[in-house]
């Protein structure tokens, strides 16, 4: 492993870390919770003592070099403290999702043999009480909160303050096993075990040493400029990796501070106070967001509206060229300038993003629509692509490069290499050291080489060099002529249309493509509404000829994008019908979280299938379907089959 | 009389000394007796409640507790010595404290000062100091926000607490008042009707409050509720009330098997 | 709409309750401030001075006083002009019983003495309450008009009956008398309206206000969690009676010069004052300004347009006044009982949720 | 000294004269107290409103005359017409009526349920305005009113006492007749409320204001009909003040005088109203008389709100209310 720059070999972890800051900037703020209706802060000599404070108490409690300590609560300085505290006494933090159950708990718990929880509040003791009896390793427990506790038996139950207490009134002895093990932990030690939710099976421990977690924090830093005037709002749950590598690796590296809110209540408000400069959020916290605003901005009056309107408009022209930095025209920049007085400005102040200098989004895909709206009005909005075994980072966007269809290029020292069947491999001094006592997956997903396989299908655009996500590689098929088969990468490009509810896409051993659609009845029943087009049924609906129209062009504007790229252009969908009912998790089409569920779609509707591949132009059908109250029954109509236009590569390449 | 020892409470919490001790107290409004002779203590970290049908005198009762009404007859003992009759504000400054039945909150005022005005009888800085926002008051502000904080976040309406009261549903209200009592950090809570008018969810959220005041701070508790079902759970000794005069006076399993509790209280509510 | 909040947060309680915690709030008001003792007394002549600056300070320092006392303790006075006239007749004999001693002591001696006095007619309010007290404080509007008028001690037994304010300086500057510039009774005045306003802000929005306020919104729970009334309302009149006095001290020693009491300082004062307030916004230190400046600039404003400008009769100007007065209070009360200091408060959280609505 | 109690005893009847007249005006705002719970600061302003009204009508001078002229460079001033007394009244009492339904409709009508002292702060509005507008309307010098009143000294009781006391009291003609009038205006307006239906709704509406909606009583109407009666008696109490003093600006501050009767009577007591105006109307002139002169005189101006201060002090609810009890 590559030892860090600064030659002297002292920033080999994160408590090393931790002291260079409290050394060179002490009085800086390094943590800030709003709590008692301020934020209070935490220097970064604070936080150092108090780490060393909880470190010397867990000593007393006797932790011993190489235990696991499960941290489970919201985002609060003084958890995020005690992970580095326990890094320090020489254990491991394993941080927990605070929402999981006591059963999921007590997996991870007996998995990784956890001696210590530090927990949050009631709610998080009650949980690992419940399941203690199953957990032959588990010892003494923390708490932050006492609330509610006071009851309890307090044999195996410690308040945060007072192992804190105690480790600042140990002996000599105590303080030279903290010196020794601090001093001995190793660039190569575990610095965290973060557990994996994991789609299939059980959660997998993944173990991340310093330099993994220190070397990705150096090059991400210096990739986006991170510094320590820098803030942020932690609020996304601990156990996940993207927030370890924000509110730790980089907050340590670079020294920025973190702030956490003061309840789920007052996210938005604590979000507006800190106004921080970098910031994180999954694709659907801006959905969720940009529907807010829609909803707000309709109530407000006519003057309002029209000014968003007018101005959204123009920001949708050139704010993103703007924000790239390229050239537009003088009168469009004063134009936008005006926009930012009268909207931009005031919109990203209510929304709390007036100081964001970057905004990343990552997880899944973002509609167009909705990455464009965040840029266009000047926030820096990117996206990156990575995964916990990568300690986050495998692409991501550099400024000015940004583009809602792409994950970016890979970031600083990350190698990417796509496999033969369309996986992405990757190679970076990130990747996880291993799986926690399961060698086999570890052999399964990482190389002797050390290329770890994403399980995600890709590929990298000619031109530009950025990557693109297609689709989960093992949902990635061959049709018949053996080009690339990637049914979700379509079907969430026609879902990006408000229109389109859901879309079922086939072709995999066919030389074809063909979709079902789902039309969105609120969507287009509004625009139905709007158009005095009367209609008594979803079904009646789904069948106008203008709708069908509207869908179909939809398509085709899919179709035409999909041809850009020559690796997908096979998966352009020829023929589509849209359902004379919604996909419904109770008849079993969709899975509980919404997902498509293709195979038995594929099935019940076998007769709509072989008409969309027959070339008949209309065909009829009868369905069985569940209603509300678990009453069966049954629906038949005519759907009408549309060609959708396609387009050659080729052409494409000509024109 | 204060030299006993006090009892251990059915679930296990050690109950104190008599706090306060109502002697013989007969209440009469011109012609009309509210109260008629009763007797009985709160003890020292116990809840206690008074129930009663209604006009039973109950919250007349409290009234007199409180010093707000000050009884004809019989003596009231606080802390083991006699109370003379005192101004209601006299009776704050000993560390008597309470909500009342129909919201009595400052309407004009913030979450926050509510709450702050809990704490006045503690502050006690100069005009001098007060105008120029400088010294003992600065001091006292910030110390005493800080306690105020405390109850804020302990009765979780941090989201409010710059909000004016008067943008406030009724529940929230209820609670706001009950931080305001709590700021004053009472030797004695009194709660009158804490969960009139409040839909189930509101009246668990209430009553697990009250538990925890009492548990988290020790404080000792007299609350006058309507709804049975909540007085049995909550409270450690309950006195009951009939037409002025008491009738009942014990645990709550002791109070519900008592014949003339049935017939007066129990026997009304369910014909 | 101008607010950028974000990252504006308070880390200590100092920040988070001062008057004015949102930055840009601060900013303005140091702007104002700046314009106000910076820029202003470059640009003043007689006119503006008489007409509308003096007049506007003064009248704020007598609303901000019984805003304290109708608008925070909810206690109504109308006896507003009777303690301006203690104020004005404790200068006067101050200013030539002890003509070495400085103005600013006068001034504030007359404050303190109406404070005094204050407190004395405020002591029924322990007893009576809502209207019953306000008509109870026309005795005091009464009796001390007449008592100033009647008792030739108190004007020097001059043969006229008025007083007249001698020359005064202060740092050698006159701030009395015939020969004042400008500026310089301009800025005297500035710096006692600002440190009122400052001062009724620290009080209002400490342990005192919150008494106060306690008392107004509810008298009974705010005995029971342990306010004494006595203190509460009696603090309310003295601290009122003070800014008012001081206020009746510069409208008589530095704005007018002469005074006859029963025409200056009569019943229409009273109310003049507590319109102000209302319009302005009970409970509010900025209402205060903004109900006096509205009060001053209204007749200047219609004698502008309907005499200068249309050439009507003066009295038809005055009588219009009167019911464009009369009718904005009605409208006031009815629409919006906060006054301009609600509207204010309003449109500053519109801006700050700007474009949304809320 | 005998002359000192003959000279009191002429005062003290002089004050009764005085008191009566107060009497009246209180009993205006008793009137809208009891059936609205408004204190009506305008009461006073409505006395004077109404007697310039009277003045103008009779004299037949053009509503707002200053204003059209000023307007329209016009020289309006009279009809050029003299009317009768009782058109007079007749129209004025039209005018106060619909100035009633005006007052309820515009104002207080939205103001249904706001804390007294508010609406008590929005009739000090009112008071200003109609201030204006009278002035506005009928121009503000001093007017004469004579509705045909006697006026002067009586001389029948100047004759009898000089026979008894050796001095003829000073009594006039006019107290005399006011003092007539108001008595029966008082009776009638009892038996109004006693006898008539919509003098009970009245009651009932004071007494308890959702009942009386509960059993179909109109609140607007009544609240209408207070203020007409209210004005009604606004115009007396102006005719009398009007005719003795003429119509001026003072008119309007014997209304402030009777806020210390309603202080000394109670707010809801038409019978406090009147022992209160006579406890004044006595009182003051007696002051004046006896120690008046060794303060400087004038007293009137005063001695009535001092008495009422002192009074409530030690009676909070005043001489006839009833005691209130807090409850919490």
């Amino acid at each position: 492993m590559a030892q860090p720059d600064s030659g002297t070999n002292t920033m080999v972890s994160i408590p090393a870390l931790l002291r260079r800051n409290a050394n060179s900037f002490g009085n800086s703020a390094a943590f800030r919770e709003k709590e008692f209706g301020i934020w209070q802060t935490w220097t970064w000599s604070k936080a150092l003592d108090e780490a060393e404070s909880f470190g010397l108490g867990l000593i007393e409690l006797g932790i011993e070099t190489g235990d696991f300590v499960a941290i489970i609560g919201r985002n609060r300085p003084d958890l995020y403290i005690s992970m580095i505290a326990i890094q320090m006494a020489g254990g491991i933090p394993v941080p927990l999702y605070q929402d999981a159950v006591a059963e999921e708990m007590e997996y991870v718990l007996a998995h990784c043999g956890a001696k210590f929880v530090v927990a949050g509040d009631q709610e998080q003791v009650d949980k690992v009480l419940e399941i203690q009896s199953k957990l032959p390793d588990f010892e003494q427990m923390i708490y932050l909160d006492g609330r509610g506790l006071r009851k309890y038996d307090h044999s195996k139950l410690h308040s945060f303050s007072s192992v804190m207490e105690s480790g600042k009134n140990c002996g000599d002895n105590s303080r030279s096993i903290l010196e020794k093990r601090e001093s001995a932990i190793s660039y190569d030690a575990t610095c965290v075990m973060l557990y994996t939710s994991g789609t299939t099976g059980k959660p997998k421990g993944v173990v991340l040493s310093n330099a993994n977690i220190i070397e990705t924090a150096k090059t991400t830093c210096e990739f986006d400029n991170l510094k320590r005037e820098d803030e942020i709002l932690a609020y996304l749950p601990m156990a996940w990796i993207g927030d370890f590598i924000f509110s730790v690796g980089q907050a340590m590296w670079s020294g920025f501070c973190v702030n956490c809110p003061e309840s789920a209540d007052t996210l938005s408000t604590d979000l507006r106070e800190i106004g921080p400069t970098y910031y994180f959020a999954p694709p659907r916290v801006f959905e969720m967001q940009l529907t807010n605003v829609m909803i707000r901005m309709e109530d407000s009056g006519r003057f309002k509206k029209w000014l968003f309107d007018y101005f959204m408009a123009h920001a949708r022209r050139v704010g993103s060229d703007i924000l790239d930095g390229k050239s537009v025209g003088f009168g469009s920049k004063l134009k936008y300038l005006l926009g930012e007085l009268a909207v931009y400005g005031p919109l990203k102040n209510t929304l709390g993003f007036s100081k964001v200098r970057v905004g990343y989004t990552a997880g899944e895909a973002i509609g167009p629509e909705i990455f464009e709206f965040y840029r266009s009005i000047g926030i820096n909005l990117k996206q990156l692509y990575g995964q916990t075994e990568a300690s986050v980072y495998i692409t991501q966007q550099p400024d000015g490069e940004v583009r809602g269809d792409t994950v970016g290029v890979p970031t600083p020292g990350v190698e990417v290499r796509i496999g033969d069947n369309g996986e992405v491999y990757y190679k970076s001094p990130g990747t996880f050291v291993e799986y926690y006592k399961n060698p086999k997956s570890t052999a399964d997903t990482k190389d002797s080489e050390g290329w770890v396989a994403t399980g995600d299908a890709g590929f990298f655009e000619e031109d530009t060099g950025h990557l693109r996500i297609i689709d989960r590689a093992k949902d990635v098929a061959k049709m018949s002529d053996g080009s690339m088969f990637a049914p979700k990468y379509v079907e969430n490009k026609l879902k990006f249309y408000p229109n389109i509810l859901e879309a079922v896409v086939f072709g995999a051993g066919r030389k074809r493509c063909v979709a079902f659609i789902n039309i969105d009845l609120s969507a287009v029943g509004n625009w139905a509404e709007r158009n005095n087009i009367a209609y008594s049924s979803y079904q009646e609906l789904a069948g106008h000829p203008k709708v069908l129209e509207t869908i179909q062009s939809h398509v085709e504007e899919v179709n035409a994008s999909i041809a850009k790229d020559k690796m997908l252009a096979g998966c352009q969908v020829h023929r589509f019908l849209v359902l004379h009912k919604e996909l419904d998790a109770d008849d079993g089409e969709l899975t509980r979280t919404r997902k498509v569920r293709r195979k038995i779609i594929a099935d019940k509707f076998e007769d709509l299938v072989s008409a969309l591949y027959d070339g008949s132009t209309s065909v009829f059908t009868e369905t069985e379907v569940t209603y509300e109250d678990g009453r069966k029954g049954k629906i038949s109509a005519t759907l009408e089959i549309k060609d959708a236009m396609t387009n050659n590569v080729a052409d494409i390449a000509a024109q | 009389m204060n030299t006993d020892d006090g009892y251990i409470t059915e679930d296990g919490r050690k109950i104190g000394g008599v706090v306060m001790e109502m002697k013989n107290i007969t209440l009469r409004f011109g012609g009309v007796t509210a109260i008629k002779d009763i007797t009985f203590d709160i003890r020292e970290g116990e809840i206690r409640a008074i129930i009663g049908p209604n006009g039973a005198g109950k919250s007349s009762m409290l009234n007199v507790v409180s010093g707000f009404y000050v009884p004809q007859e019989g003596e009231v003992f606080f802390r083991g010595e006699k109370r003379p009759p005192l101004k209601p504000f006299e009776v704050a400054r000993q560390g008597i404290a309470r909500t009342f039945q129909n919201i009595a909150l400052f309407e004009g005022m913030s979450v926050l000062d509510n709450v702050m005005t809990g704490r006045l009888t503690q502050m006690n800085s100069g005009f001098i100091s007060q105008a120029l926002w400088r010294g003992k008051a600065e001091r006292e502000e910030i110390e005493n926000r800080e306690i105020c904080e405390r109850v804020i976040d302990f009765l979780e309406i941090q989201s409010i607490r710059k909000t004016p009261v008067s943008r406030l549903p009724y529940g929230l209200k209820k609670r706001v008042e009950l931080a305001r009592a709590l700021a004053s950090e009472p030797k004695l809570l009194l709660l009158d009707e804490p969960m009139a008018g409040m839909n189930v969810e509101e009246k668990e959220d209430m009553s697990r409050f009250i538990l925890d005041v009492n548990d988290e701070f020790g404080t000792t508790i007299a609350l006058i509720e309507h709804d049975m079902g909540v007085v049995m759970d909550l409270s450690d000794r309950v006195v009951v009330m009939d037409y002025g005069k008491k009738i009942g006076d014990g645990t709550p399993s002791e109070v519900r098997n008592n014949q003339a509790v049935i017939d007066a209280y129990l026997g009304v509510s369910h014909d | 709409m101008f607010y950028r909040e974000a990252g504006d947060f308070s880390t200590t309680y100092r920040e988070d309750s001062q008057t004015f915690p949102i930055k840009f709030d601060r900013y303005r008001y140091y702007a104002v401030l700046l314009i106000a003792f910076a820029i202003i007394p470059f640009l003043l002549n007689d006119y503006w001075v008489n007409a509308i600056f003096l007049p506007f300070l003064i009248y704020s320092i007598a609303a901000i006083g019984l805003n304290i006392l109708t608008g925070y303790c909810g206690q109504v006075s109308l006896g507003t002009g009777g303690f301006m006239a203690v104020g004005a007749y404790a200068t006067y004999k101050l200013m030539t019983a002890f003509p070495e001693v400085s103005m600013v002591v006068h001034i504030l001696l007359a404050g303190g003495i109406t404070a005094f006095v204050g407190v004395l007619f405020g002591l029924p309010s322990l007893r009576i309450k809502g209207f019953y007290l306000a008509v109870a404080t026309l005795a005091a509007q009464f009796f001390l008009v007449w008592l100033f008028n009647r008792v030739p001690w108190f004007y020097n037994y001059s043969a006229s009956g008025q007083i007249n304010s001698p020359e005064r300086t202060l740092f050698g500057i006159p701030i009395t008398g015939a020969n004042t510039e400008p500026w310089a009774v301009y800025l005297f005045c500035l710096v006692f309206v600002t440190l009122s306003a400052i001062i009724a802000r620290n009080l209002t929005r400490g342990a005192m206000g919150r008494k106060w306020m306690a008392i107004r919104d509810m008298d009974i729970a705010a005995e029971i969690i342990g306010v004494n009334p006595l203190t509460a309302k009696l603090s309310a009149f003295a601290i009122s009676s003070f800014f008012v006095g001081v206020s009746g001290a510069l409208f008589f020693s530095v704005y007018l010069g002469a005074v006859e009491v029963g025409e200056v300082f009569g019943i229409n004062k009273s109310f003049l004052v507590l319109f102000m307030i209302i319009i302005g916004g009970l409970g509010s230190i900025f209402g205060s300004f903004a109900g006096a400046a509205f009060l001053v600039l209204l007749p200047v404003l219609l004698k502008n347009v309907l005499v200068t400008g249309l050439g009507w009769p003066t009295d038809l100007a005055a009588h219009l006044e009167f019911m464009i007065v009369g009718f904005l209070i009605i409208v006031f009360l009815i629409v919006e009982p906060h006054g301009i200091a609600q509207l204010w408060r309003v449109a500053k959280e519109k801006l700050r949720l700007w474009p949304f609505p809320h | 000294m005998p002359d000192q109690l003959i000279y009191a005893m002429e005062v003290f009847f002089n004050g009764l004269m005085a008191g009566v007249l107060y009497a009246l005006v209180a009993l205006g705002f008793v009137l809208i107290y009891k059936a609205s719970g408004i204190f009506n600061y305008a009461q006073g302003v409505m006395a004077l409103f109404a007697a310039m009204t009277l003045v103008g009508v009779m004299e037949g001078q053009v509503p707002f005359a200053h204003l059209i002229n000023a307007v329209l460079g016009t020289k309006v001033h009279h009809f050029g017409w003299h009317l009768p007394a009782f058109v007079g009244i007749i129209t004025t009492v039209i005018v106060m009526v619909i100035l009633a339904w005006l007052v309820q409709r515009i104002i207080f009508k939205h103001l249904v349920g706001q804390e007294p002292i508010i609406l008590f702060m929005a009739t000090i509005g009112l008071a200003y305005f109609m201030e204006g507008l009278g002035d506005m309307m009928w121009g503000s010098e001093i007017k004469k009113l004579d509705v045909g009143l006697p006026q002067g000294i009586n001389l029948w009781i100047d004759e009898t006492t000089y026979n008894i006391f050796d001095y003829g009291f000073f009594i006039d003609n006019l107290d005399i007749v006011a003092t007539i009038i108001a008595v029966t205006l008082v009776a009638s307006l009892v038996i109004f409320a006693q006898y008539t239906k919509e003098g009970r709704a009245m009651r009932a509406v004071a007494d308890d204001h959702q009942a009386a909606l509960s059993v179909g009583v109109s609140l607007n109407f009544i609240w209408i009909m207070v203020w007409s009666v209210a004005g009604f008696v606004a115009l007396v109490a102006g005719i009398m003040w009007g005719t003795k003093s003429g119509v001026q600006f003072s008119l309007s501050l014997i209304a402030l005088k009777a806020l210390p009767v309603l202080m000394l009577g109670g707010f809801t007591s038409i019978p406090g109203a009147i022992v209160g105006g006579l406890i004044i109307g006595v009182g003051e002139k007696l002051f004046e008389f006896l120690i008046g002169p060794l303060i400087g005189g004038a007293t009137e101006n005063w001695f009535a709100y001092v008495l009422a201060l002192l009074l409530l002090v030690f009676r909070p609810q005043g001489l006839f209310g009833e005691k209130i009890i807090e409850r919490v």
